[in-house]
């Protein structure tokens, strides 16, 4: 079982707002800064683009978890869109809990363009503790 | 109809091909769905790697194009002009980040080319739902916005002036000139500041293309490139500008007197006062807080005085709205906080001063008419000067301030030169980069400045040798000697660092754009665009991006004023028709979406009862897409489908 | 120069020099060392430099070098008196302090210590006596450390001695602690679990 | 003034205040009890793993660092500390656990042996920032019967009280026991050297150099004016008041400075005799300084 653990690579989409995240994980690159390579970014204007539906189709297609990161607060390109996320990801976290998935599976970070270092360290740390938890398999999971 | 999808790996000369198998990358994406061809090239974004794209488009009849290699924030731009030129809409181009986001942060081979394989997936699902899109254009704006008026800010709003182009400069003290109008001397030429800069101030009050706006502050930014408005507060000067003909009277007559802060308190300034006498615009404030009138209700001797009735107790500050097309900022920098380092006793020991203090000091028209004096005002007989105060320290600021190795030199020189002091130099290493810089250095070398490769670790006045007694003493490891040294001397100037502005978050925000991680503005590219930002027609210039020297911010000054003169002489921009569209059909008319536009792009049509977007006023940010409880809004280029194919694609 | 006879030493001191880098980096904050701008902000701060044979800043680039003879002879780690001074002051973060720890602790593990040094007896003593009593009886302790290294000293300060027992100020019995059969049996599974490897990463010979 | 009962602290004396300083302990004790901090001393404490225990074993420093933090985690109380070097040791192993996974499961599972654990609630304060921080100027004041109205006293911090962890204060020029001195109605004089070195365990390993530390010491508060110097460290103060008379031997100089706990001071303020406060144990003579001041008992 431990071992089964261990060679489980998780699946890990991530939303990253093209201003601050995908900037932000740009200056990893250009850095040199290693991380794991478990998440898939896919670039969105917006953290605030983000619909939970997406998240759960994500989860569905099966991710295992998903990142959304965009711009601090009070730093959105678009001054407010990451506030709507903070609500909106509320919601989801509680849609989330009624669907017994756990709560690390899915997590909303902060990383402005010049922050490479933390990205590298949020994808790290968010690998590991799925990596810990395990496959979702959340078609399976819905089944049983 | 079967798409025909053309795919393009790049090596990035060996960037990418060092970690990722592109070969292995190639063979997979042509195995794909939809894929007609896949090749793999040394440098995609030269010309025969563009022309490669430009070929297969016109022969194979490609109907949608992924290139696989940087970030799409450094040739996106490319490969879409590429696309379109072949005949294709640029929309139906993806780029696929294997690069930045894939090879760079690997080491194992594997690893890395099954990522790059997953990116490239994701990319030709992704395309497959991308639709060609017509970009928006829209006029430009000729009019610039300048923020803040010191060096940097008199180059660039003069460069753009005399182009004949209006210029909105807006400065927050009573008078331009910023730290330069504070300095002494300039290195390595040592010309008087003063010299060469009150011309440049004259020209901008005089200049008719320049609206200067002192004592004023940008409030408000909004719109888009070429379409700016911003805010502006003019603060109360409680002196009508157009009555006042700055004879200095008031100034003279006033019976208020407080340190003033040009002088850093060295010397002292009236309640109503101009910073310096070549102050522009040449016209007094009055301080508030310390104005007889305004504290106690008496006095009005300025009113009395007056000869032409423009003092104005009553006067408010005002706002105005400024239309502009593109915005430069030059706001610069503060100096580092001497005294949060106590180990050096400034603000304890008297004759432990800053850089700044010295400038005044050792200014002809200074608190001290350009002599260097102790506090108890003889002349010192031996001076050191402190390296790197607040800079290339994790306990403070961790970068190098840039400045300081030659301007601590050039203090060293007006030392001997002023007093035939004795002048020690406390260095870590000394930077002296520039043109003349390091002839300098010999120059000052040359007249016995003594070197000592070691960072102070403090100054004392606790004498341990008689030899010692009533000096202030500094201590330092001379690591050429591997001994620690104490050394009396009468001053020490400590060469003080740069810092961002204390409301640099501010204006960040006001202007939505980014910092990097030492607090100052981020540039778009470190090398190859400097003077730009992430957003469109808003450029950075001088020392708000990063610490720099006299002959850099005025060249950046210059280098911003360039940057938007071109992009007002294309007259129009083209705007990302990334925006938010809406389906009369879907739509519920809940009316959500309208509350959460930042930009109040969309209303409601009360006939149909439906939302509607205003495509002049929409960013395309798409918070209203993810809100739409009936799914009727969509984003161009970032549509459900898209990021759907996207997901599908990692998860698969 | 050099003589064929010195190479077994040399490569020794090699061998040595990884673990010591190891040891060094493996400290909390340990791998800042590597920062290091050789400002000399260490020694100037330091208030028993004047009498060290290597300032603390030398003691870094000679460790940097693989000097490791010179660094652990030398008396300067253990002329550390741990007023922090270097650490706060540090232009790179560097915690000076806990790495001059770190270079006594490998210069006893190893037998690299000045031979005259008092310091290092002291210490072996303390830690004796606090894993005996669980306490350090301060009057047993510096009688050790003088018996050992200079027992003439130790009847000099005997009128001292006096002086302080007259005012009560000198407990002659020790006081042991009641958890001392737990705390040694923590200190022993700890050993264990390093021997054992479960905590890979940390050297477990200098913990016996 | 009623004062607020707070709540209780785990005291921690450190073996230094079971040996050569019990008046501090004493003192610590009485002017606690007297400004209504309840100090319950940890039950079984044992050494803090100092700085000679820390230059033989790291990690057994830490463990018992974290025996005693884990002892005051089951009180449910933080642990109040009068020595600065206990100081720093708890809190560094109280920092380096959080921050250190490895350090924290290593010493983790060696408490396990003896049924321990420490998940990391303890602060660890220096009786002197409770004194001034929660108990604060007015009820300090409003205990003080006897003021100690123009006595001279240097402020002498040490070492170890801020650096390197002690966030409450300046590292360089800390001012708290300044402050508290000017409560008490004492004349704190400049003392630019307040928070340097006094050789501490050297003196008993390289006692030349520690010597010369102590003299400069009290060369600085004499010249500066001070009639006493009063000490937050139970280190320094030995250093300086024990080996005053081999620093006169050593530079043929004639220092006579009697050394205070600064507990010792507070306690002289608010009433109590010398020999509550343990003054009577002294061995540079104070007399003469308290009977000029007039606060003599």
């Amino acid at each position: 079982m431990a071992e089964l653990k261990s060679n489980f690579e998780p699946k890990i989409v991530g939303f990253l707002c093209k201003w601050c995240a995908y900037t932000g994980a740009d200056l990893a690159g250009t850095s040199r800064i290693k991380y794991p390579p478990n998440v898939n970014p896919i670039r969105v204007m917006c953290s605030g683009r983000v619909d939970p539906v997406l998240v759960l189709k994500a989860l569905a297609a099966g991710a295992d978890g998903v990142l959304i990161a965009g711009c601090h607060p009070g730093d959105c390109h678009y001054t407010s869109g990451n506030v709507k996320t903070i609500r909106r990801f509320k919601l989801l976290q509680k849609m989330l809990d009624q669907f017994r998935i756990e709560k690390g599976r899915v997590r909303l970070e902060w990383v402005s363009a010049s922050e490479g270092e933390r990205y590298a360290r949020v994808v790290e740390t968010m690998t590991e503790d799925i990596r810990t938890l395990g496959p979702l398999n959340w078609n399976l999971r819905k089944e049983a | 109809m079967a798409e025909k999808i053309g795919v393009y790996v790049c090596h990035c000369g060996t960037n990418i091909a060092q970690t990722v198998d592109c070969k292995s990358v190639v063979d997979y994406a042509s195995g794909l769905p939809n894929v007609a061809v896949a090749r793999e090239y040394q440098y995609m974004c030269s010309d025969p790697g563009q022309e490669l794209i430009k070929n297969d488009i016109r022969e194979v009849g490609l109907t949608r194009v992924v290139v696989a290699s940087c970030s799409p924030l450094m040739h996106e731009p490319t490969f879409r002009r590429a696309v379109e030129e072949a005949g294709l809409n640029q929309f139906l181009f993806q780029m696929a980040n294997i690069r930045e986001q894939c090879s760079w942060i690997s080491e194992n081979r594997e690893m890395a080319t099954e990522r790059a394989k997953a990116i490239v997936g994701a990319a030709v699902k992704r395309v497959i739902f991308q639709e060609p899109l017509e970009v928006k254009k829209v006029p430009v704006n000729p009019d610039v916005l300048v923020v803040g008026g010191g060096i940097t800010g008199i180059e660039a709003a003069l460069q753009i002036a005399d182009s004949g182009k209006k210029v909105y400069l807006v400065e927050r003290e009573p008078t331009i000139g910023g730290y330069m109008a504070r300095f002494d001397k300039t290195f390595p030429t040592l010309d008087c500041a003063a010299c060469i800069l009150t011309p440049k101030m004259v020209s901008v009050g005089q200049h008719p293309n320049i609206e200067l706006l002192s004592y004023s502050d940008v409030t408000g930014f909004s719109g888009y490139v070429g379409n700016f408005t911003a805010q502006i507060r003019k603060r109360s000067k409680y002196v009508e500008e157009e009555k006042c003909n700055g004879c200095g009277l008031c100034t003279e007559k006033c019976p208020v007197s407080v340190p003033s802060e040009f002088e850093c308190g060295l010397g002292k300034r009236k309640a109503i006062y101009r910073p310096f006498p070549q102050a522009v615009p040449n016209i007094p404030v009055i301080d508030r807080d310390h104005c007889l009138y305004f504290t106690k209700g008496v006095c009005k001797v300025c009113v009395k005085f007056c000869p032409r009735g423009a003092i104005d107790f009553d006067q408010k500050e005002t706002y105005l709205d400024l239309q502009v097309g593109t915005a430069i900022l030059a706001t610069g920098f503060d100096l580092f906080d001497a005294s949060k380092v106590k180990q050096y006793g400034y603000g304890r020991l008297p004759n432990v001063i800053t850089s700044l203090e010295f400038e005044r000091m050792s200014h002809a028209s200074g608190p001290t008419a350009g002599k260097i004096l102790l506090k108890n005002g003889q002349m010192p007989t031996s001076v050191a000067i402190l390296h790197c105060i607040g800079s290339r320290d994790q306990n403070n600021n961790e970068y190098c301030s840039r400045v300081c190795c030659m301007y601590s030199m050039k203090i060293a020189h007006l030392v001997h030169e002023k007093t035939g002091a004795r002048v020690y130099e406390f260095y870590i290493d000394l930077r002296a980069f520039g043109k003349g810089y390091e002839e300098f250095y010999k120059r000052v070398l040359q007249e016995e400045t003594i070197f000592i490769r070691g960072k102070a670790a403090e100054v004392t006045d606790v004498p341990q040798t008689p030899a010692e007694k009533g000096k202030l003493v500094v201590v330092a490891e001379d690591t050429l000697l591997g001994i620690v040294r104490r050394i009396p001397v009468d001053m020490v100037v400590l060469s003080v660092g740069f810092e961002p502005r204390k409301d640099v978050a501010d204006v960040a925000r006001i202007f939505s754009i980014t910092r990097s991680q030492d607090g100052f503005f981020l540039e778009k590219h470190p090398k190859l665009a400097p003077v730009s930002t992430a957003s469109d027609g808003i450029f950075v210039a001088g020392a708000c991006q990063g610490p720099k020297d006299i002959p850099d911010s005025v060249a950046q000054g210059a280098a911003a004023a360039a940057n938007a003169l071109s992009l007002i002489d294309r007259k129009e921009v083209t705007l990302e028709p990334t925006v938010a569209v809406i389906d009369e059909e879907s739509c519920s008319g809940c009316k959500i979406c309208l509350g959460l536009c930042p930009y109040n792009a969309i209303t409601f049509d009360e006939t149909k009862k439906v939302s509607v977007v205003n495509d002049a006023l929409c960013k395309g940010c798409g918070v209203c897409v993810a809100a739409c409880p009936s799914g009727a809004i969509e984003q161009r280029n970032f549509t459900d489908d898209q990021l759907l194919a996207e997901v599908e694609a990692v998860c698969a | 120069m050099v003589s064929l006879s010195e190479e077994p030493a040399e490569r020794r001191a090699h061998e040595l020099g990884d673990v010591f880098l190891d040891a060094v980096y493996g400290i909390p904050g340990g791998d800042k060392i590597k920062q290091c701008i050789q400002c000399g902000t260490c020694s100037a701060s330091c208030p028993t430099s004047y009498a060290m044979d290597y300032t603390p800043r030398e003691i870094i680039a000679a460790f940097r070098a693989g000097l490791l003879e010179r660094v652990l002879r030398s008396n300067t780690v253990w002329l550390c008196s741990s007023c922090y001074y270097c650490t706060v002051r540090c232009p790179s973060g560097i915690k000076l302090t806990d790495i001059m720890y770190e270079l006594k602790r490998l210069g006893v593990e190893f037998g690299l210590v000045q031979e005259e040094a008092v310091a290092p007896t002291l210490s072996k003593a303390f830690v004796d006596l606090v894993d005996k009593y669980g306490r350090v009886p301060e009057t047993s302790l510096v009688m050790r450390v003088l018996l050992k290294t200079k027992p003439l000293a130790a009847l000099k300060m005997v009128p001292q001695g006096l002086k302080l027992l007259a005012r009560g100020r000198l407990p002659l019995l020790p006081h042991r602690i009641a958890g001392i059969s737990e705390m040694n049996k923590c200190a022993g599974a700890m050993t264990d679990a390093l021997v054992s490897g479960l905590h890979a990463g940390r050297s477990a010979g200098k913990e016996t | 003034m009623k004062l607020q009962p707070r709540a209780g602290f785990s005291y921690y004396p450190g073996c230094s205040l079971e040996g050569m300083n019990r008046a501090y302990d004493k003192s610590a004790r009485l002017v606690s009890k007297e400004l209504g901090i309840d100090l319950a001393e940890l039950d079984d404490w044992n050494c803090c793993g100092a700085s000679a225990y820390m230059s033989i074993r790291e990690l057994r420093a830490h463990l018992l660092s974290a025996r005693n933090l884990a002892l005051a985690e089951r009180e449910k109380k933080d642990l109040a500390v009068v020595c600065p070097a206990c100081f720093t040791n708890l809190t560094k192993t109280n920092q380096y656990m959080g921050e250190d996974p490895k350090l924290r499961r290593i010493v983790g599972s060696a408490l396990k042996a003896a049924n321990l654990q420490y998940l990391g609630t303890v602060r660890v304060r220096h009786l002197l920032d409770v004194i001034v921080n929660d108990i604060g100027q007015s009820d300090v004041k409003a205990k003080v019967t006897r003021p100690l109205s123009g006595l001279k006293v240097a402020p002498y911090y040490g070492c170890q009280f801020t650096r390197p962890l002690g966030e409450y204060d300046d590292k360089e020029f800390p001012m708290m026991l300044d402050t508290l001195l000017t409560w008490l109605g004492a004349e704190p004089v400049s003392f630019p050297l307040k928070a340097k070195c006094c050789g501490g365990i050297l003196m008993t390993t390289n006692q030349s150099v520690a010597l010369t530390l102590v003299r400069s010491l009290l060369d600085c508060a004499t010249q500066n004016g001070a009639e006493c110097i009063a000490t937050i460290c139970p280190l320094c103060h030995m250093s300086l008041e024990a080996y005053q008379g081999d620093v006169n031997k050593e530079f043929s100089t004639n220092f006579k400075v009697p050394m205070f706990y600064f507990t010792q001071l507070i306690g002289l303020a608010f009433g109590f005799g010398r020999k509550e406060l343990g003054i009577d144990q002294e061995l540079v003579s104070s007399k003469t300084v308290l009977e000029k001041r007039l606060v003599v008992t």
